[in-house]
């Protein structure tokens, strides 16, 4: 009987009335079913082994990637749902498809898995796939840690989704300004899940950024000079300098806060002189890098693909690595332009409105050289080079909009309105989007073995592109009549409706780009266009000069380079039987074993991170001994690796038709 | 293990460097470093912006007692001096020399620790919790995130030692030292910092 | 050995990065005695001592001593990255050092922006 | 071509539908500026969107004309140039390119960032009236009259109006369109903002930071009117409407969405510290704040 009141409380605190909507309840019956139905098939196929052993302890870098990408693809689907129901709920004026609490839950996920658990994903699943291989590289540099940083992801992602049906969902927007993410404003456990998951997901992101970078710096393949190797790998470079130093200000962000919410501290507070601008900074020295690790890997991606299918070398390489570096190095120096209207003062706002514009030189260089690389080449309109056409005079608005919201006192008249909306809009999904999936319809053939349908990709893409202008288009001029951001619904009599109506449109078209993208990838599973060359695209770059999917050991030999695009020069120069092995050049490789260790410790900080959101203090110790038995057991763990003998890389190459006769 | 202390002997190089993942891992936890500069970075300018925002609670002035801070400073500096001794016994290999110096630098940290947490006992019993100001905080927060990075490294210094005790100085540990030494040093940087920044121009 | 070898062979690097930047070449050495250590050390413990000493002591006027002991503390912790840390030890480049340096560069000017910012200069009128 | 028609059709389709679904009609409150500050910052929104203008269709166009002549199809008599990888002059053009664009929009920008700063010394003395965002409504009190409304204020036309701007509340964000960009109101802060009407008109407001589920509703009627009528609407405020006791300002303080009312005074204490110096030229707000 004594235990009756605490279950009560327990239920209640589990499931607040926000989370037991019909939809929602619907939902969660849904994926039920879809988790039993998964069980079950793992089962009756016995593929529980398999799954352990060639997944989730894996730390070869060609999987995590494939991981990282589905996990990524799904998390597409979720922020692409939310924002149907965004759009759904704005069609009409006086719209009731969602109560106004929903409505800010739903565009508070939207962004934060758009950003953090979708675009992140995306980049390091192209990161993952292509960097070692295009470097000459048997695997990234510290393979735990990579596998390390997936599951802290995946597990951070999972925190975030299972907020919805358990405990409530976050409803603060994604950038979560206090005062209103507070507790005063904002009770209950949803800013928590934010506040947790990112927190989580942000030590794997850093700890991803340490691993490329010292992975580009150190493991490059013998003659790959800094000046030689490609541009997506100096994307990766770059990107991952920024998130160095990028996400340990959103770390104090997010952990102050937290502060403030569990334990009672006073940073961005109403009372106590608490200073909430404090966190907007914060958030904003994280956040503007941020959206420039977004961009960067998609102009890695392009950089490559476009080349490729111009037959032609990148036009300026020199031009675009400085641009990189110069975009790196500006991006830490423009974050207030996010809160010019916060009073700072006109000495400050000039500073920053003139450091942001700046930036647009080298994006402008970067925009120019790849169009001179398609020009004098011989343009061949493949799936990944449409989603470059597509992003060319779809980037270049964003790009433009960007330095319109740049010029202070205008942006006093744009700021937080759906001006801004489909400047961001422009330059994420334009650009970072369309750069992820051009990588991924480019990669695919060499992470999966085989190719996805071309002319199902061009439906994919036409639709995805037209929807893409037809959403945001009539948000800039919604910008001008005054709508802003984050409203749940609007009053008729404004002028609003129109535009609010064709912009919902354009996303259900989008959303039908989508579908027909994972149509796209299932057909093409089912029918595979098996690449047996390994070298699909014609292409120029060494991940193109080994077999497709790449063994494990990647290089049964590491090449020694001569020049910025090897792969092709040795096509020219008819040396491609180079990459071949014998007898004699082969020799034994060693190569990390698998281990739980990673899975497990982000596994227990899963488990402490729900103690902290509930507050349950018992749990969250429990969860961080588990971290720091896991982080114990990988100290004194004994790493013998696994050898693969000369035979067993002899058989494999042999049958991949690599073996000198 | 002998052949790496032979190449040791008659290389440039350290032993650190002598392998080259090991070599690797080190620029790696120099990159993890350089993170957690940035990471201290966004904390003093947290504590900067605030340090004025005292509401009702103490100013700086009336809160810092300089006497025990001086003992923690001079206990850390001192750690510091030991740790570095503890790789230069292992680069002359003597086992018992590192382990002992490197026993002597936990111990160190612990009284470190120790002083901080007594001091933090204080505030708080005074009824200065961080709930009373933005100020309070923003103190306790920075001096608070260092002192877990030296407690942090002291867990960190007793595996080591054990792994010391159990592997001798094999390539591995030679390379764990190392890194320990560059995150011992680094964390005093840091109190160098708070000292200078919190403490000094606290009372100044 | 306990360690993985999943990397080519080691020979001297090969990526010509040596030639590339010239600054960043490594420089080790151990001597017999750790002379550089125990001078750090004392140099260190001086500082602290004489930085004390001028804010209890009063030495100077508050903005000159605020610059003062700002500028000793950088100097300490030069001090104990040049002589603790064996800054200049590395195979291959000196990578850490442009990645601190930037790290540096940052996390300063995380410092000095954000109190500038919240000065709240906002001159109307 | 089919791909390229493909393409860029339905992008235009989309661009001529926003337009002609909407036209520049008087919705497009940031396009009918009805004050200098408005109007300033309309006229650099305008010249900053030829500049970018340029760029977009220039880019474009050599787009387009690159994709069209550069296609891999048969018979392509276009040059094929695979091993072009440097122009010195194309590269200093490219970079030169969109330094000139900036230059031309950076001036303005810099200029009106300070000149907004100030309110312009040849005007009269502005009006003062201090701003609270609470939980879903605007208080407006004015010092110098005395008395305080609730979503809805008045203002006199040609007279210039010192908005000091707080928030008892989370974040929230001043915008009259018509009359001129935003400022945050902040709890714990005074933000300074001056806008003015050059002719009378009743426009919208609306607060344009999320601030709770409600927020949508913050929306509130800016009036500007003759001086004199201001001066009697004030006078008729004084006369005739209620106080605004301290019971009144708890009630305020809920989570509530409420009808504008008016107030003939209020108490002294419902704003935080008032800034101390004022002048024409350097109001420089220093922090300011009750424990």
């Amino acid at each position: 009987m004594t235990m009756n009141p605490w279950i009560t409380h327990l239920m209640k605190r589990l499931f607040p009335p926000q989370v037991l909507l019909p939809d929602i309840i619907g939902i969660d019956i849904g994926l039920t079913v879809a988790a039993i139905a998964a069980i079950v098939f793992l089962t009756k196929t016995k593929r529980w082994g398999w799954l352990w052993r060639e997944w989730i302890t894996t730390v070869d870098h060609k999987k995590i990637g494939i991981m990282y990408l589905l996990a990524a693809l799904v998390m597409l689907f979720r922020g692409g749902v939310d924002a149907l129901m965004i759009r759904t709920q704005l069609i009409a004026p006086h719209q009731h498809f969602m109560s106004a609490q929903q409505y800010d839950e739903v565009f508070t996920t939207h962004g934060t898995v758009m950003i953090f658990f979708m675009a992140m994903p995306m980049v390091f699943a192209l990161f993952n796939v292509a960097v070692p291989l295009m470097i000459g590289a048997r695997d990234v540099a510290f393979p735990r840690l990579n596998a390390i940083s997936f599951w802290l992801f995946a597990f951070g992602a999972i925190l975030l989704n299972i907020s919805f049906s358990i405990g409530g969902s976050p409803d603060a927007g994604w950038m979560s300004y206090p005062p209103y993410s507070e507790l005063m404003f904002n009770p209950g456990v949803g800013e928590n899940y934010f506040l947790l998951s990112l927190q989580v997901a942000g030590i794997g992101t850093i700890a991803t950024g340490i691993n490329f970078l010292v992975t580009v710096l150190r493991l490059r393949a013998p003659g790959m000079t800094l000046t030689r190797i490609p541009i997506f790998a100096w994307s990766a470079l770059i990107t991952s300098s920024l998130i160095l130093f990028a996400f340990p200000p959103l770390t104090v962000a997010l952990g102050l806060t937290m502060l403030d919410r569990i334990f009672g501290a006073s940073f961005f507070t109403l009372g106590h002189q608490g200073m909430p601008m404090m966190y907007a900074n914060l958030f904003w020295i994280f956040g503007h890098p941020e959206v420039y690790i977004l961009i960067m890997p998609a102009f890695g991606v392009f950089s490559e693909v476009v080349p490729t299918f111009s037959k032609k070398p990148l036009f300026g390489y020199e031009a675009m690595v400085v641009s990189l570096l110069a975009i790196s190095i500006l991006s830490y120096g423009t974050w207030v332009h996010h809160f010019f209207e916060m009073g700072a003062g006109p000495g400050v706002n000039s500073f920053f409105g003139l450091s942001t514009m700046l930036i647009a030189i080298p994006t402008g260089v970067k925009m120019f050289n790849w169009i001179f690389t398609m020009w004098g080449g011989r343009i061949r309109v493949s799936v990944p080079m449409l989603w470059q056409l597509g992003f060319i005079p779809t980037f270049v608005v964003g790009g433009a909009t960007g330095v319109m919201l740049a010029a202070v006192p205008a942006d006093y008249q744009y700021h937080n309105s759906y001006f801004l909306i489909a400047h961001f809009h422009n330059v994420i999904l334009g650009g970072t989007v369309f750069g992820v999936l051009s990588g991924m319809y480019y990669w695919w053939p060499k992470m999966f073995g085989w190719k996805l349908n071309e002319r199902q990709g061009v439906w994919a893409f036409v639709f995805f592109v037209v929807g893409f202008w037809l959403t945001f288009m009539p948000q800039y001029f919604l910008g001008f009549q005054g709508m802003t951001r984050r409203m749940s619904t609007y009053p008729p009599g404004l002028g609003w409706t129109a535009l609010n109506f064709w912009s919902t449109i354009g996303a259900y078209v989008m959303g039908v780009g989508f579908l027909i993208m994972v149509y796209n990838i299932i057909w093409s599973r089912i029918h595979p266009d098996w690449d047996t060359t390994g070298d699909p695209w014609d292409g120029r770059t060494m991940e193109w000069s080994l077999p497709s999917p790449a063994p494990e050991y990647n290089f049964a030999r590491i090449p020694h380079v001569h020049s910025r695009d090897e792969w092709w020069e040795m096509k020219q120069e008819g040396r491609t039987d180079e990459v071949k092995i014998s007898e004699e050049t082969v020799h034994a490789i060693h190569m990390p074993r698998n281990t739980p260790m990673p899975v497990l410790l982000a596994l227990a900080f899963f488990v402490g991170s729900i103690g902290m959101v509930f507050e349950w203090f018992w749990l969250a110790i429990l969860g961080g001994l588990g971290v720091v038995a896991a982080l114990t057991y990988g100290s004194f763990a004994d790493y013998s690796e696994k050898e693969i003998s000369r035979d067993t890389i002899l058989h494999t190459e042999a049958q991949l038709g690599r073996v000198e006769s | 293990m002998s052949t790496v202390t032979e190449t040791h002997r008659s290389a440039a190089r350290p032993p650190e460097f002598e392998d080259t993942h090991e070599s690797i891992r080190i620029l790696g936890f120099w990159i993890f470093l350089t993170t957690d500069v940035v990471l201290f970075g966004s904390l003093f300018s947290v504590y900067a912006v605030f340090r004025n925002r005292v509401a009702l609670g103490p100013t700086p002035h009336q809160l810092f007692a300089m006497g025990p801070v001086l003992a923690e400073t001079l206990i850390l500096l001192t750690s510091t001096f030991t740790c570095s001794l503890s790789l230069y016994a292992a680069r002359s290999d003597k086992l018992k020399g590192a382990v002992a110096w490197l026993t002597a630098t936990l111990l160190l940290g612990a009284s470190f620790v120790f002083l901080e947490i007594r001091e933090f006992v204080g505030d708080v019993r005074a009824g200065h919790t961080w709930h009373q100001s933005a100020f309070l905080s923003g103190f306790f927060t920075l001096v608070g995130t260092h002192g877990s990075h030296v407690t942090v490294g002291i867990a960190w210094a007793i595996m080591l030692v054990l792994q010391l005790m159990s592997r001798g100085l094999t390539v591995t540990n030679r390379r764990k030292l190392y890194t320990f030494t560059l995150y011992w040093h680094f964390l005093d940087i840091v109190w160098i910092f708070l000292f200078t920044v919190v403490y000094l121009l606290g009372i100044a | 050995m306990d360690i993985q070898r999943h990397l080519p062979p080691p020979e001297p690097t090969g990526h010509g990065d040596e030639v590339e930047v010239r600054i960043l070449t490594p420089h080790i050495a151990q001597p017999h005695f750790p002379a550089m250590q125990v001078t750090g050390y004392g140099l260190s413990l001086a500082i602290t001592l004489i930085a004390f000493a001028m804010v209890a002591y009063h030495w100077m006027g508050l903005n000159t001593l605020v610059t003062v002991l700002i500028v000793m503390a950088f100097i300490q912790g030069a001090l104990q990255l040049g002589i603790f840390m064996h800054l200049r030890e590395a195979k291959g480049t000196l990578w850490h050092l442009p990645v601190l340096a930037l790290a540096l560069f940052i996390g300063l000017g995380i410092v000095g922006f954000s109190m500038w910012i919240m000065l709240f200069k906002s001159g109307v009128s | 071509m089919i791909l390229k028609r493909r393409l860029i059709q339905p992008m235009l389709l989309a661009l001529m539908l926003g337009l002609a679904v909407s036209g520049c009609g008087s919705d497009y409150t940031v396009f009918h500026p009805a004050g200098p500050v408005a109007q300033s910052e309309l006229n650099l929104i305008v010249l900053s969107t030829v500049v970018v203008g340029i760029i977009i269709l220039l880019i474009w166009a050599l787009w387009a004309y690159v994709l069209i002549r550069f296609r891999d199809k048969p018979g392509n008599k276009a040059p094929y140039w695979p091993t072009w990888r440097h122009h010195r002059l194309l590269e200093v053009l490219v970079f030169i390119f969109p330094v000139v664009a900036l230059v031309i929009i950076a001036i303005p920008t810099i200029r009106k960032t300070y000149a907004l700063a100030h309110i312009p010394s040849a005007k009269r003395p502005p009006l003062v009236i201090d701003v609270t965002s609470l939980d879903y409504k605007w208080l407006f009190e004015y010092p110098q009259e005395h008395v305080a409304t609730v979503n809805y204020f008045y203002m006199p036309v040609g007279r210039p109006v010192l908005f000091e701007l707080t928030a008892h509340s989370p974040f929230g964000a001043f915008w009259v369109p018509n009359l001129g960009g935003m400022e945050y109101t902040m709890p714990n802060r005074v933000l300074p903002l001056w806008l003015e009407a050059t002719r009378t008109g009743i426009f919208d407001g609306r607060n344009a930071n999320f601030s709770g589920k409600d927020f949508w509703r913050m929306s509130f009627k800016a009036h500007a009117v003759p001086e004199s009528q201001f001066q009697s609407w004030a006078q008729g405020l004084r006369q005739h409407a209620p106080r605004l006791t301290d019971a009144d300002w708890q009630k305020l303080q809920q989570f509530t969405v409420v009808r504008a009312s008016s107030y003939s005074s209020y108490p002294s204490n419902t704003f935080p510290e008032r800034p101390t110096e004022f002048t024409v030229h350097g109001l420089y707000y220093t922090p300011t704040h009750k424990p």
